[in-house]
């Protein structure tokens, strides 16, 4: 399929949702595995928002012809500049065809989708816990919370230390870094959870959100119930139109009528922590 | 200027070019104007609300999306209170898509469906008939007649048929359709298909099979549409597989009177404006003032045989 | 050591690999040793002599090959004369095709190629019943299961039925060509599709409508292949879209004794022997010991129903 | 599809044609429209002949992604440096996704297919007579001839001077060459004809050969008849396979039991002068 020129909706504010084609400024490894996209997307980071994703079309490469978008959180908005930038694991064919991007190479993106997290006015404190790739969908939360004088603590898992990537931004946009790591025996759920136990009596937090690791999101859950904070997860399924339009990225949820199927999509990705399941 | 318009039965179009059902929603009034589009189709709702199919419900093979999502919808009340009124909104006329398990049923959700606000059914008989050993009733000529002549008897909207590739007669089914009072026929839903994870000896949907939908199916819903068109006097609207105006002009070729885009709008999710501003300029290119004398236009003479060589050589 | 022999009725092939019929031919033995294949499977002969289809007789779509060649051939004498004798000096089994155009004919044909050096007769039963208006045999439980019936009274030689993905009802036509006394079942032909150049206004293929095969179409034929398995009790040859040992492991999980490999031999003329060794390395890496044990083999419990999860959550 | 390695045959006598990687030394324009793509393919070349084809599986694109092989005319085979090269003209995807291929690039190719020219013994004077990419296909009987000390007069026919190719490659190899071009007015088939005419019947001449043009053909076909010389023409017809299995690739011909197809591929693609029909 020849690639249409996206129609760039004239009036932002009544298409607010669209496809357009992004710059490539930067895709470099991180490290093992992951990539760093950097691209001139003005108009998208205009109103893109913390937690929201965008859905890329990766391009054909003559190995990989990936034929449904693929859809990937906003790792950081940048309005100023007009960028947005991703943080994205190499997983399969689509995520293969995007790291052939070079500086210079446009890509087709659509977005912005999806609900992102919610910070309530007076709100104080804002405890992250993520995960390997699930940082990258927090990390906004963190340069959203400190716009707003939202103080924030990061609690960052990754394997080892060579996997801890973001450390540096959430540290200067003034979030308060604790990493822990599978190498050293720090990021087992009973340690993560004394830590967060620790915070949440000695300095009180309004939020807890998470990403990236199930077990995580069922510690959390408890302990959210238990000390009666809000929490917020941001999920992930698989997707075809990243809209609400085919009800393919569905995952079950508990709700007042019992378990349902919701839309991570649209419902989402960002969901109330209690409502989520384990999978 | 070229006139866009298009006749399908008793509705009056704007111009050809609408969404197949269950491939649209309210999330592309956020993309575009819908106001643009020759009318708006809604997602298939059953008698009873339903969840849907397992997961997972999609995977990819080149060319074509492999679903298998089991309609889920609220059922008729929720539809006719909450989708239809959003819809009211927009100019286009409103296609309901229907669905149900019997002859009666399909009569009984067509009268609950009958209200302000919706200006045609289609119906998807795409789906098991639970009186006839749960095979689908468009693969059936005389259940495909017998339930569209009970919904025509509950309605007064026009009513379209959406046929299924899986039939292996579709002119025979297509024709009872016609019989039974169908308005138009869409042509056609998914094909059945599977894919297999060969490393963890799976089922890669957790319904095993789905529906295989996009450019990869061109060609026979292509040829599908064509020998329907052939077989009966109303309108056929052609889906399968149309991502381009070059696609759409190829089904009104081929005998359609107008064309639904699926799959392409999660890919492209503006692709119908670009369909209809490619189909217009096609037009202008090549001096054909109505887009409708596209339809059945193809000049299908069969290529010289050998004895007609020998002849003129 | 994997034993990659599988039993096909009452014949036992050395692996389950073989060329669909029209895809192979003579000048393959000038590309690979023929003698690694599970068996050799001629291009469809019909009782009269055919020049084929007009020009052109291809168009590439995406994924797929779409061919309206027509059956060129010579007849059943130059067949038995010339073909059949050229590949008795290798050692797989050879399947003679045959089609006709009544039942009666069906029969003779099938007698005239029952000659030393033709050890299976695979039926191609997609071509016009001059009997019932041109509908394909292979459309038709009744009309299939008088072909396959009548042939087994005119041979001694095993009888594979190959079925049309065009039938809507691939299970009925299955039992039937069983009921007649097919010994197989190849699963299956090209489906019926066309192409349309839209700048010229006319059909790509001189015949205007051809054969889809290749990869676009394995979704499809590979779940009628799974649904057939289901549905008889004899053996069934996958052939739909298969190109890479992975292809031919998802039809032998999904019920498939044996496979055939037709347009990638266009695409890689060695193909075929690819596919015998990745199968190999396949049973091997996964601790298998005979290829035949992965018919079936598939795990097809579907996935959890949001009903079920609500249980076990 | 991922590519499969191809299985070369051990044993070359047994199994002259095969799928091949040739490398790719050199791929570049000739003129406008036409490229000259050199191949290291020491097995192709060690095998093939003159007017024979290979069948080259474009490399998919971002843009293009032919399926099919796409059958393509020795230029030249360099017996000696182990080299096959190629004369082609850029017309659709196939060709678009060849011209993407940069030295030490592979590419996959088939061969060599097809009955190449004759070269009967005791023959001394072959003219060609070829026309725009139709030299390509000639340009290897010119070589042949000259290693079996016939000799060759080449009229080359193009739209334009800069659209002559293989000019000097010809007398290169010893060949006479006249050229003739639309935009002088030197190509027009009856000065054509009266050009061959004169070098029937003041030279001599065993075969006319020729490729490319259809009024040509046609010319040719009437000399050949009215001198009693030998003819043949290199024929073209969209394939399939390129081995003979698919029937894809026929052409009506003139047989002594009148029309019948037969396939360019496998049959030819070189036949007799006086069985081809004008197309
Ligand atoms: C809202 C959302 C935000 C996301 N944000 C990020 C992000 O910031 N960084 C990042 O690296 N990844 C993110 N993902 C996951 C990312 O979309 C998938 O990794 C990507 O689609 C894989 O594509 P692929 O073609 O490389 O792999 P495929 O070949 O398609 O799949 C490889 C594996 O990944 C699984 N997979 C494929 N798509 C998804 C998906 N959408 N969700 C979960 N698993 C999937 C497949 O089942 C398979 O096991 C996000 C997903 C969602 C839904
Ligand atoms: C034996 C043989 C030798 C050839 N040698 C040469 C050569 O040396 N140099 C060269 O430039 N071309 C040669 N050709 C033609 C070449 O194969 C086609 O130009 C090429 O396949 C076009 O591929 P494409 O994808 O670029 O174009 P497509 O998009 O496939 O087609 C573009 C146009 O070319 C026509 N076409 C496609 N394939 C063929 C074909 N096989 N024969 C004739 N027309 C075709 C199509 O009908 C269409 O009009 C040869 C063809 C044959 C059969
Ligand atoms: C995710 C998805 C959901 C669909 N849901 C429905 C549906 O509810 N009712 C229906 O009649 N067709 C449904 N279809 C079929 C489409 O309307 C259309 O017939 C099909 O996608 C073929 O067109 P395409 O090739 O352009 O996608 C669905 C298709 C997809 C991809
Ligand atoms: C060029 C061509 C010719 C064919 N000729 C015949 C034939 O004569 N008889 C037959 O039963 N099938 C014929 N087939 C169908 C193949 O045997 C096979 O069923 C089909 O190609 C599907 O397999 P594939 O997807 O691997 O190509 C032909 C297919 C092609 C592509
Ligand atoms: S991806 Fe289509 S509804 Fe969520
Ligand atoms: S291309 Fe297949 S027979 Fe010639």
């Amino acid at each position: 399929m020849s690639e249409p020129a996206p129609k760039a909706a004239a009036d932002l504010e009544r298409f607010p949702v669209g496809e357009m084609i992004g710059t490539v400024v930067e895709n470099t490894a991180v490290n093992d595995g992951y990539n760093h996209l950097v691209l001139d997307a003005p108009r998208g980071a205009a109103t893109a928002k913390a937690g929201q994703f965008f859905h890329l079309l990766c391009p054909p490469t003559g190995e990989h012809t990936p034929f449904l978008r693929r859809p990937m959180s906003i790792y950081r908005i940048d309005r100023g500049q007009g960028r947005l930038e991703f943080l994205y694991k190499i997983v399969g064919g689509g995520t293969k065809a995007l790291a052939t991007l070079k500086a210079g190479d446009g890509l087709n993106i659509f977005g912005p989708l999806g609900v992102g997290f919610t910070l309530e006015d007076g709100w104080k404190h804002v405890l992250m816990v993520a995960r390997g790739v699930g940082l990258a969908t927090l990390a906004p939360l963190a340069e959203l919370a400190a716009e707003r004088d939202v103080r924030v603590t990061a609690i960052l898992s990754a394997r080892s230390p060579e996997f801890m990537m973001s450390e540096e931004y959430l540290r200067s946009v003034g979030a308060k870094v604790i990493t822990v790591n599978d190498a050293d025996g720090t990021s087992n759920v009973d340690d993560v959870e004394r830590t967060v136990r620790g915070i949440v009596e000695a300095e009180g937090v309004d939020l807890l959100a998470t990403c990236g690791s199930n077990r995580l999101l069922l510690m959390l859950q408890c302990l959210a119930r238990e000390y009666g904070i809000a929490g917020q997860v941001a999920l992930e399924q698989l997707m075809g139109c990243g809209i609400g339009m085919c009800f393919v990225c569905v995952l079950p949820f508990r709700t007042p009528d019992g378990l349902a199927y919701r839309r991570v999509c649209k419902d989402g990705p960002v969901f109330p922590i209690e409502e989520a399941l384990s999978w | 200027m070229v006139d866009m318009s298009v006749q399908i039965g008793r509705v009056s179009l704007a111009n050809p070019v609408m969404p197949g059902s269950g491939t649209f929603g309210e999330g592309l009034d956020d993309v575009m104007d819908l106001n643009r589009l020759g009318a708006i189709v809604a997602k298939t709702i059953t008698p009873e609300p339903r969840e849907g199919s397992p997961l997972p419900r999609v995977v990819e093979y080149k060319d074509a999306f492999l679903g298998a999502i089991g309609i889920p919808n609220k059922g008729p009340e929720h539809f006719v209170r909450e989708i239809a009124s959003f819809y009211r909104q927009f100019s286009p006329p409103f296609v309901a898509s229907i669905s149900a398990p019997t002859v009666e049923a399909f009569g009984k959700i067509a009268a609950d469906v009958s209200k302000p606000g919706i200006d045609i059914l289609e119906i998807n008989i795409s789906c098991p008939n639970l009186e006839k050993d749960g095979k689908a009733f468009a693969m059936d000529p005389d259940a495909t007649e017998k339930a569209i002549r009970r919904i025509t008897e509950c309605t007064d909207l026009p009513v379209w048929a959406k046929l299924s590739p899986n039939a292996g007669d579709a002119p025979t089914v297509a024709q009872a359709a016609e019989a039974g009072g169908a308005e138009a026929l869409t042509v056609a839903n998914a094909m059945v298909g599977m894919a297999i994870d060969a490393e963890a000896m799976r089922p890669r949907l957790g319904n095993i099979t789905g529906g295989m939908t996009g450019p990869a199916t061109k060609p026979v819903i292509l040829f599908m549409a064509y020998q329907v068109a052939r077989s009966v006097s109303i309108p056929v609207i052609g889906c399968g597989g149309i991502s381009t105006a070059e696609d759409a002009i190829e089904y009104m070729l081929a005998g359609a009177s107008a064309i639904q885009a699926g799959t392409v709008n999660f890919i492209h999710p503006a692709a119908m404006l670009d369909i209809i501003d490619g189909m217009e300029a096609y037009c202008r290119r090549k001096g054909i003032e109505r887009v409708s004398d596209l339809t059945g236009a193809l000049d299908d003479d069969e290529g010289m045989k050998l004895e007609q060589l020998a002849k003129s050589a």
